[in-house]
């Protein structure tokens, strides 16, 4: 055994090692990305938080005077948490529960399935185009089609939802949850992997439909939900297009759609307060990881995981 | 499989009509803003606003003429921009998203877990934090005004939301296959190339067409890194068309962002099958 | 107790047809067994019972009622999948009380009935495990163990045993017979398995490309199988088919040739070409006095299973032949064995394969 | 290649129709210098990150345009080389409207080129006026008369959802003019605010009176403008009278099926300051990294001093500082164009100074400040006092930052 | 032709032990069999062997070399899994050849590799098809085959037949055998059936929590077992396991009491508590006039397999005993049987399960 060991440990280094550089060698490229792409800038912006920084200027060194400012007396930061938090706790439950109830809908197999689905993922396609600002005052503005429906069904005179501060942000949500394709087709991907077996299994043991879907679908789909809530819960706190295509980049009406990375936008490219955008931004990554840590952490007790 | 072997037992007719009824309600609602925009891009320009309805009073597809040679480049160049770039972008996404994503699901290695939270971290991190670092980088590369900026990160895996979905979908590809594969002498790189990465046609598909789809509309990486006019994006083109001071042609954004969703639109249509498709396995028992 | 009757049960597949019109009626409380190779249509014909598939011509009646159109969880029918289909989210505890949850059956209810189950199952420590987290025979009690739990009228079993132990085997295989003795209820059960076939039966339907070839009790089928397909379907090892010629006639008695052996029987009349003698190993014996003599085997190989030998060789003129002898036997390839049997036990097929009853004369 | 090759860079936002005659100008600039490559580069709505990415990054264009209410942000924080050393050498001065230079001047030195002059005006649907009876404004309408008539004309239009004219409360030149003609103005040469809270105030009580008497759009209408020409409460059909800037006559026609007409503001009194003052159009800056800034001014003094080049820009970026130019230009007009152009000389006797460089902090006050109290005023969310009180602190906080 | 071995091997996952220390020597071309209850960690062990797991404690060497951090791809060992494993977007030809173009064999070299398999396995026909186009036999058939074609020195087997039915499971194993004769090489089977494990062993290792509890050829394991648990795992029906006591002692003689029958026996020392006899149901005859007298037996239950008769009973202390008839018996409940046994087939074992030596006195 004595005699035998150097040569093993050799291999077994060797194997461990190779097994290693395997790992590695295909996050490669990742990690690259990483490093150069991501890490510079990141550690830069994080540098630039502790100063105060202009453009044209030099950065002066600050401590924690931006984050400070932000926690104390900043009164368009709290504005923006505001319009920001309504925003990803009203959209992302829906834009999730819709998404999730058209992609049970289709898939039971109706006819013509493939149209609806290009259907429901058209308004997907247009992203954050400029077009949306001008297609969504037609719709939500006081004259727009909303209004005129209601009028028309309900004789209710509605507002300008989409100038009224009080209910501007909710346009934004509409718009959110109308562009829920990606997530339909992802849960549509979840849907398809969930054994056939297990619905004959549940309904032998006598469940009806909605028993199926509730102790079987919705179980089984849990790893998709989670995915996307968690996908879509950062893409929320990070919204930045919607309000700066419908608001013009002003947040407005009245900052009722400051999104939090638009008052960030504004801080850094018109205000030019690049170390204040900076402390800002680094504020959201804290809120979002806090988030993510959570929904990760939550997800032992709620994700199913067959592997 | 098949559309419709997901209702072993047949649902109701009236069921079935009722979900019918639904699907269609719904798809209307949701098309009423695109069809407006269509109908619109056909309509002259001081009609666009004076009226919601969906029927143009005059038709003219003079909105498609202004947009389309409007700029000093023609839109039809600019497609040809944007289906290069998406077209790389798609390529560098799935190569390396995969292997990263791989790398996450199926090799043993030291710092795996430590990593991986590092790349959901890069997920929170809003892009306008760093873009001006990130600028400077690329300017002292030399690469600004090219489609550097805009393609070689993606073939770096910048994008983790494709790392986070594929590791989604590769877990559900039975570990017996790797290990027979390891049995049969292939290492790694074999494994992925021969067994993961043939059967996960449906994740690669879907992680094609939202790449495709999410470079076509990007506005704000081309706006930062590309300035001379010929190699604009059909997206920044689009912007042209909206002006802050002067005034802007809607009907020439209409007309142009209805053909700039068209290809997209074909390419959902053709690909969507695979989209949603399970991953094929062998008829295992258990 | 229930009875179940399937008359001219068709399945097609598109344009091809699995199933070609199934005739069966089943007692209350009877046990049948679907027995059949590979891809003949059993699981099918289960599933379609269950209501998992639904029945492309023909018609189903449960307790005198037709079910056709009725769905899977209003037949009041329990089944055992051949792939398990454990819910791979509950515990072992959680997949038993599913159905009986589904019931709205009382909580305290609940809990005995799935302990007693687990008991019998021996898997009362799995209770909390995932199916993950199983082996593959533990998950299959598991599977068993949801069936029995429900207490239903109907129970459909397919294939339930085939991945345990041979210990398990024979327990469970005797806590089902237990089982149907005790709640009566009317079982039918897809089986690959000879012995869970023989003794758990009161009825064995031999299925063969979506037709049944026979049913009959378990000693029906083996000692008088309809046709050649059903005599070497059931038994293991297969029942040899010697081919034979006639040699002679005289009246009623017909003289076979077999390999250069004389063997004198009766019953066979006409069309005399393509006749076949099958001999079950089992009813082959070697150096004996009694029984008629077959001619000489030449062995090749032998198996020894401790409480049986079974010999593989040829006949003179080449023909394959299996003979299983009890006990331990030393037996050499190469050596040259007389065989005898017992012409009673013996069967003819004409050229149709069709079974021709004849006498030894 | 050419051994003097040279490339230059030309940023600018606007419209196709802009960036056609631009890029013609360029390639006329081209043609006179040989070797010279110009390259243009438009930007639309999100000209300015670009534009400040650009700068952070040291990789500015040679040559970008910047619009008066924010020059003096990017010009206060040195992004441009100072053009006094030129001016009168390279970019000839002679023929220039005199004192115009003051438009481009930021703490003393000449940052950027103004490239036109347009000045405040109304615009008006002129069907409007003749089908209704009532008289458009002109020299001789008060505040208060315009308040008359705007409530007049809303009643006499009778349509649900049209009044007379936009909010203009948040416009901060339509305060401006209101300000001078009562002798303040909107920023001082000290870089502050030129007014108090009263001056705030009385503007605010005025179009509060006018929206609660129907005068002027509600409160939902006007939110949704984006202070672009076609936002405006008029564009969209919710008015028929704009405050506008001249220049802006040929867009508002566009999108108008009556022909429109083109006036001076109210006043204050009659006889009394026109509030009116001949601004510039937009700016052309060089950028402070330009390597050859020398060329640059070249380009620049083409583009404002050269008959032909002028001719091509017609009155596009409003109407030429050039004299001779404007002299040149006037007879290729178009009616509409030449509506805006008349308008222009028209009130040469009627304008007054050039008012004080617009302070670092203005962009902000534009974003955050002027828009948002005067939409929290329309919406009721505060009184016109309050909104003037809160104008001026928020006002006087951003800019001594 | 290689040799293996095992030395004390251990598996740990987490803090459960599963295996617990294995010691194994296997010669080069041998065939070995592993058994063992559902879960006692065969296809752990043969994971551990096949590098697929790594091993926690001891060593393993193939061919005299430490292979413990060598990885799978380079231990030279083919394995067919438990669940197939083929790779389902490859054809059957792909699924056989990719082993092969791993490691950059010539085409041609392979082409006629993958045909000769194909040939062997009589899927020569299915080459082209996709694995989901196979019945369940088939796919098997390419399991073996993509093992087969690396033509390796070691191979491995995870219960690779219990997927077929009865027919194709007695075809598939001869090949197997057969296989094994033609090209030598060492293999290493797990299955659960007792004729398996009969006829293709050369070696059995009876596994049991973990643990070896006996390695021999076939008939020792089957005569000579070394405790209680080999006796009851090999074998079916089990043998019977019978309380004795002991009545009385004379020098070597000592008589043992069962349920009040007398037998006379030898090789019993001291502590005489606890005993019981083991029988095999298959040595226990009724009614016979040749062996040793076991006493009465009342029938409760009887299954006809055709070829043989199963009789479940009680002795006069109410113990069960089950006996195995050959023939079809015609035998009712509560009838009383005659029982008979050789006593030197039969064995005692001691309170701690060990078997002890005994002769009939
Ligand atoms: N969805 C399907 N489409 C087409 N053919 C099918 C389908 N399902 C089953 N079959 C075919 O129907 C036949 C009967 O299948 P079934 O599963 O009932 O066989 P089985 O008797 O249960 O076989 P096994 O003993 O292998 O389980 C097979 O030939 C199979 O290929
Ligand atoms: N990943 C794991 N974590 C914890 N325990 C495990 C794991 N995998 C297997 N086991 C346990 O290890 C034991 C041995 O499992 P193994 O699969 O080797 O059994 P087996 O002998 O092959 O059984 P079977 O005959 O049912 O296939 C089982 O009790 C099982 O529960
Ligand atoms: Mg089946
Ligand atoms: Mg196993």
């Amino acid at each position: 055994m004595l005699v035998d060991d150097v040569p093993h440990r050799r291999v077994h280094r060797w194997t461990h090692l190779r097994q290693h550089l395997a790992g590695y060698g295909f996050l490669s490229p990742w990690l690259l990305g990483f490093f150069v792409l991501t890490l510079g800038p990141a550690a830069s912006s994080l540098y630039l938080s502790l100063t105060d920084y202009g453009l044209m200027s030099a950065p002066r060194w600050v401590g924690a005077d931006n984050y400070m400012q932000i926690a104390t007396s900043d009164p368009r930061f709290r504005a923006a948490m505001n319009v920001t938090f309504t925003y990803v706790l009203l959209s992302v439950p829906l834009k999730l529960v819709f998404a999730l109830a058209v992609a049970i809908l289709l898939n039971r197999g109706l006819r013509g399935l493939n149209w609806f689905r290009a259907i429901f993922y058209l308004p997907s396609l247009i992203g954050g185009s400029v077009a949306i600002a001008v297609l969504w005052r037609q719709v939500f503005a006081g004259d727009g089609i909303l209004n005129q429906v209601l009028m028309a069904l309900f004789s209710y005179e509605g507002p300008s939802w989409i100038a009224n501060p009080s209910t501007s942000i909710y346009t934004l949500i509409a718009l959110a949850v109308w562009q829920f394709g990606s997530s339909m087709i992802i849960f549509l991907a979840g849907l398809r992997q969930i054994p056939q077996d297990m619905y004959e299994a549940a309904s032998i043991d006598g469940a009806g439909r909605s028993r199926q879907f509730f102790k079987i679908t919705l179980p089984l789909l849990t790893p998709v939900i989670f995915f996307n809530a968690v996908i879509l819960t950062i893409d929320a706190f990070k919204a930045f297009t919607p309000a700066f295509v419908i608001s013009d980049g002003t947040g407005g009406p009245i900052d009722s759609t400051l999104f939090y990375t638009l008052y960030l936008y504004q801080e850094a490219f018109t205000n030019f307060r690049f170390g204040y955008a900076s402390a800002l931004a680094w504020v959201l990554v804290a809120i979002i990881a806090a988030f993510t840590a959570l929904s990760f952490l939550s997800a032992k007790y709620w994700v199913h995981y067959d592997d | 499989m098949t559309e419709t072997t997901v209702d072993a037992t047949g649902s109701s007719p009236l069921l079935r009509a009722f979900a019918y009824a639904a699907v269609l309600a719904v798809s209307f609602v949701m098309l009423y803003p695109l069809l407006w925009m269509v109908s619109s891009s056909f309509k002259p320009e001081n009609e666009i606003f004076s009226t919601t309805s969906l029927i143009p009073e005059t038709f003219t597809t003079d909105a498609y003429r202004r947009g389309w040679n409007g700029l000093s480049v023609s839109f039809g160049w600019m497609f040809l921009n944007s289906t290069v770039i998406a077209l790389l972008a798609v390529v560098g996404n799935l190569v390396s998203c995969s292997m990263a994503a791989y790398a996450f699901t199926r090799l043993q290695f030291k710092g795996r877990s430590f990593w991986f939270a590092l790349m959901l971290g890069t997920m929170m991190l809003p892009q306008h934090a760093v873009l001006i670092p990130q600028y400077l980088m690329f300017l002292n590369f030399g690469w600004v005004n090219t489609i550097l900026p805009l393609v070689v990160p993606k073939f770096l895996a910048i994008d983790a939301f494709f790392i986070f979905l594929m590791i989604q979908f590769f877990r559900g590809i039975p570990r017996d296959l790797d290990e027979a594969a390891v049995m049969d002498g292939a290492g790694p790189l074999r494994i992925f190339f021969k067994i993961i990465l043939p059967l996960s046609t449906p994740v690669l598909a879907t992680a094609a067409v939202f790449s495709f789809i999410w470079t076509w509309d990007d506005f704000f990486a081309p706006l930062i890194y590309l300035n001379d006019i010929e190699k604009y994006t059909a997206q920044l083109g689009l912007r042209t068309f909206v002006d802050a001071t002067a005034q802007s042609d809607w009907g020439a954004l209409l007309a142009m962002s209805t053909l700039t969703i068209l290809p997209i639109f074909i390419l959902f249509v053709v690909f969507q099958r695979l989209l949603i498709e399970g991953i094929a396995t062998t008829g295992m028992k258990r | 107790m229930t009875s179940l009757a399937l008359t001219g049960i068709k399945k097609s597949y598109g344009a091809i047809d699995i199933i070609h019109g199934v005739d069966l009626a089943i007692e209350p409380g009877e046990f049948v067994v679907f027995v059949g190779p590979s891809g003949c249509g059993k699981s099918t014909l289960l599933r379609m019972i269950a209501g998992l598939e639904p029945i492309t011509g023909g018609e189903l009646r449960i307790a005198g009622a037709r079910m056709n159109e009725v769905s899977a969880a209003e037949r009041g029918i329990a089944m055992v999948f051949q792939s398990y289909a454990l819910y791979p989210h509950m515990s072992v505890y959680k997949n038993m009380s599913f159905g009986l949850e589904t019931a709205r059956m009382p909580k305290a209810e609940i809990d005995l009935r799935v302990r007693k189950a687990a008991e019998i199952l021996q898997i009362t420590k799995l209770l909390d495990r995932k199916p993950k987290q199983l082996s593959g025979g533990q998950r299959q009690r598991v599977a068993i163990g949801r069936a029995i739990v429900r207490d239903p009228q109907v129970f459909l079993f397919d294939e339930p045993l085939s991945n345990l132990d041979a210990e398990l085997r024979v327990q469970t295989r005797v806590e089902i017979a237990k089982l149907h003795a005790d709640i009566g209820a009317t079982m039918i059960y897809v089986t690959h398995d000879q012995v869970e076939a023989m003794t758990l039966a009161d009825r064995i339907v031999v299925l063969n490309g979506g037709r049944i070839e026979q049913a009959g009790t378990p000693l029906e089928i083996y000692n008088t199988p309809a046709n050649r397909f059903v005599a070497g379907f059931i038994g293991s090892p297969k029942m040899n088919f010697l081919n034979v010629s006639v040699d002679g006639r005289a009246g009623e008695a017909v003289t076979l040739d077999l390999a250069g052996t004389k063997l004198a029987v009766r019953g066979i009349d006409a069309r005399p070409e393509g006749l076949c003698l099958g001999v079950r190993p089992e009813h082959l014996d070697v150096g004996s006095d009694r029984g008629t003599p077959l001619g000489a085997m030449i062995a090749t190989h032998v198996e020894q299973l401790g409480g049986q030998t079974i010999v593989y060789g040829s006949l003179k003129d080449r023909q394959p032949i299996v003979a299983t002898l009890n006990g331990q036997k030393s037996v050499r390839a190469g050596e040259e064995l007389r065989l005898t049997a017992d012409l009673a036990q013996c069967h003819v097929f004409d050229a149709g394969g069709r079974r021709v009853a004849v006498q030894s004369a | 290649a050419w051994a003097n090759e040279r490339d230059m860079r030309l940023f600018w936002f606007g419209s196709p129709g802009r960036a056609e005659r631009t890029l013609a100008v360029a390639r006329l600039f081209e043609g006179a210098n040989p070797g010279v490559r110009i390259l243009g580069e438009v930007g639309g709505n999100d000209y300015w990150s670009k534009l400040t990415t650009m700068l952070a990054g040291g990789n500015a264009p040679d040559i970008f345009q910047l619009e008066p209410g924010r020059f003096a942000d990017y010009a206060g924080r040195g992004t441009m080389v100072p053009l006094d050393d030129y001016l009168g050498r390279t970019i000839r001065t002679d023929r220039l409207l005199p004192g115009t230079m003051k438009l481009g001047t930021v703490a003393g030195k000449v940052a950027g080129l103004p490239l036109s002059n347009n000045a405040f005006a109304l615009l008006y649907d002129t069907e409007a006026f003749e089908k209704t009876g009532l008289t458009p404004p002109g020299r001789g309408t008060t505040w208060d008369d315009f308040a008359r008539l705007c409530i007049e004309m809303t009643k006499a239009l009778g349509k649900k959802g049209v009044w007379a004219v936009g909010n203009a409360a948040r416009y901060s030149y339509a305060l401006e003019a209101f300000l001078v003609q009562r002798g303040k103005r909107l920023y001082g040469e000290d870089g502050q605010i030129g007014f108090d809270v009263e001056d705030a105030t009385d503007w605010y009580g005025y179009w509060e009176s006018l929206a609660a008497n129907g005068g002027c759009v509600s409160a939902e209408v006007q939110a949704l403008d984006k202070n672009q020409i076609d936002s405006n409460p008029m564009s969209r059909g919710h008015a028929v009278m704009a405050i506008a800037f001249s220049n802006m006559l040929v867009a508002y026609q566009a999108l108008q099926k009556n022909p429109v007409g083109i006036t001076n503001l109210p006043v204050s009194e009659v006889g009394g300051r026109s509030g009116l003052f001949y601004r510039a159009g937009l700016h052309f800056g060089i950028a402070r990294n330009a390597p050859d800034p020398e060329l640059a001014a070249k380009f620049l003094d083409f583009f404002i001093n050269d008959v032909e080049a002028g001719k091509i820009l017609g009155v596009e970026r409003g109407v030429p500082i050039n004299l001779d130019v404007r002299t040149a230009v006037a007879p290729t007009l178009d009616d509409v164009q030449k509506r805006s152009f008349d308008y222009v000389e028209s009130i040469a006797d009627f304008v007054g100074d050039f008012p004080a460089q617009v302070p670092v902090g203005a962009s902000e006050l534009e974003d955050r400040v002027y828009r948002t109290v005067a939409d929290r005023l329309a919406f009721g969310q505060i009184s016109a006092a309050e909104a003037g009180q809160e104008l001026v602190s928020a006002a006087q906080a951003i800019l001594s930052r």
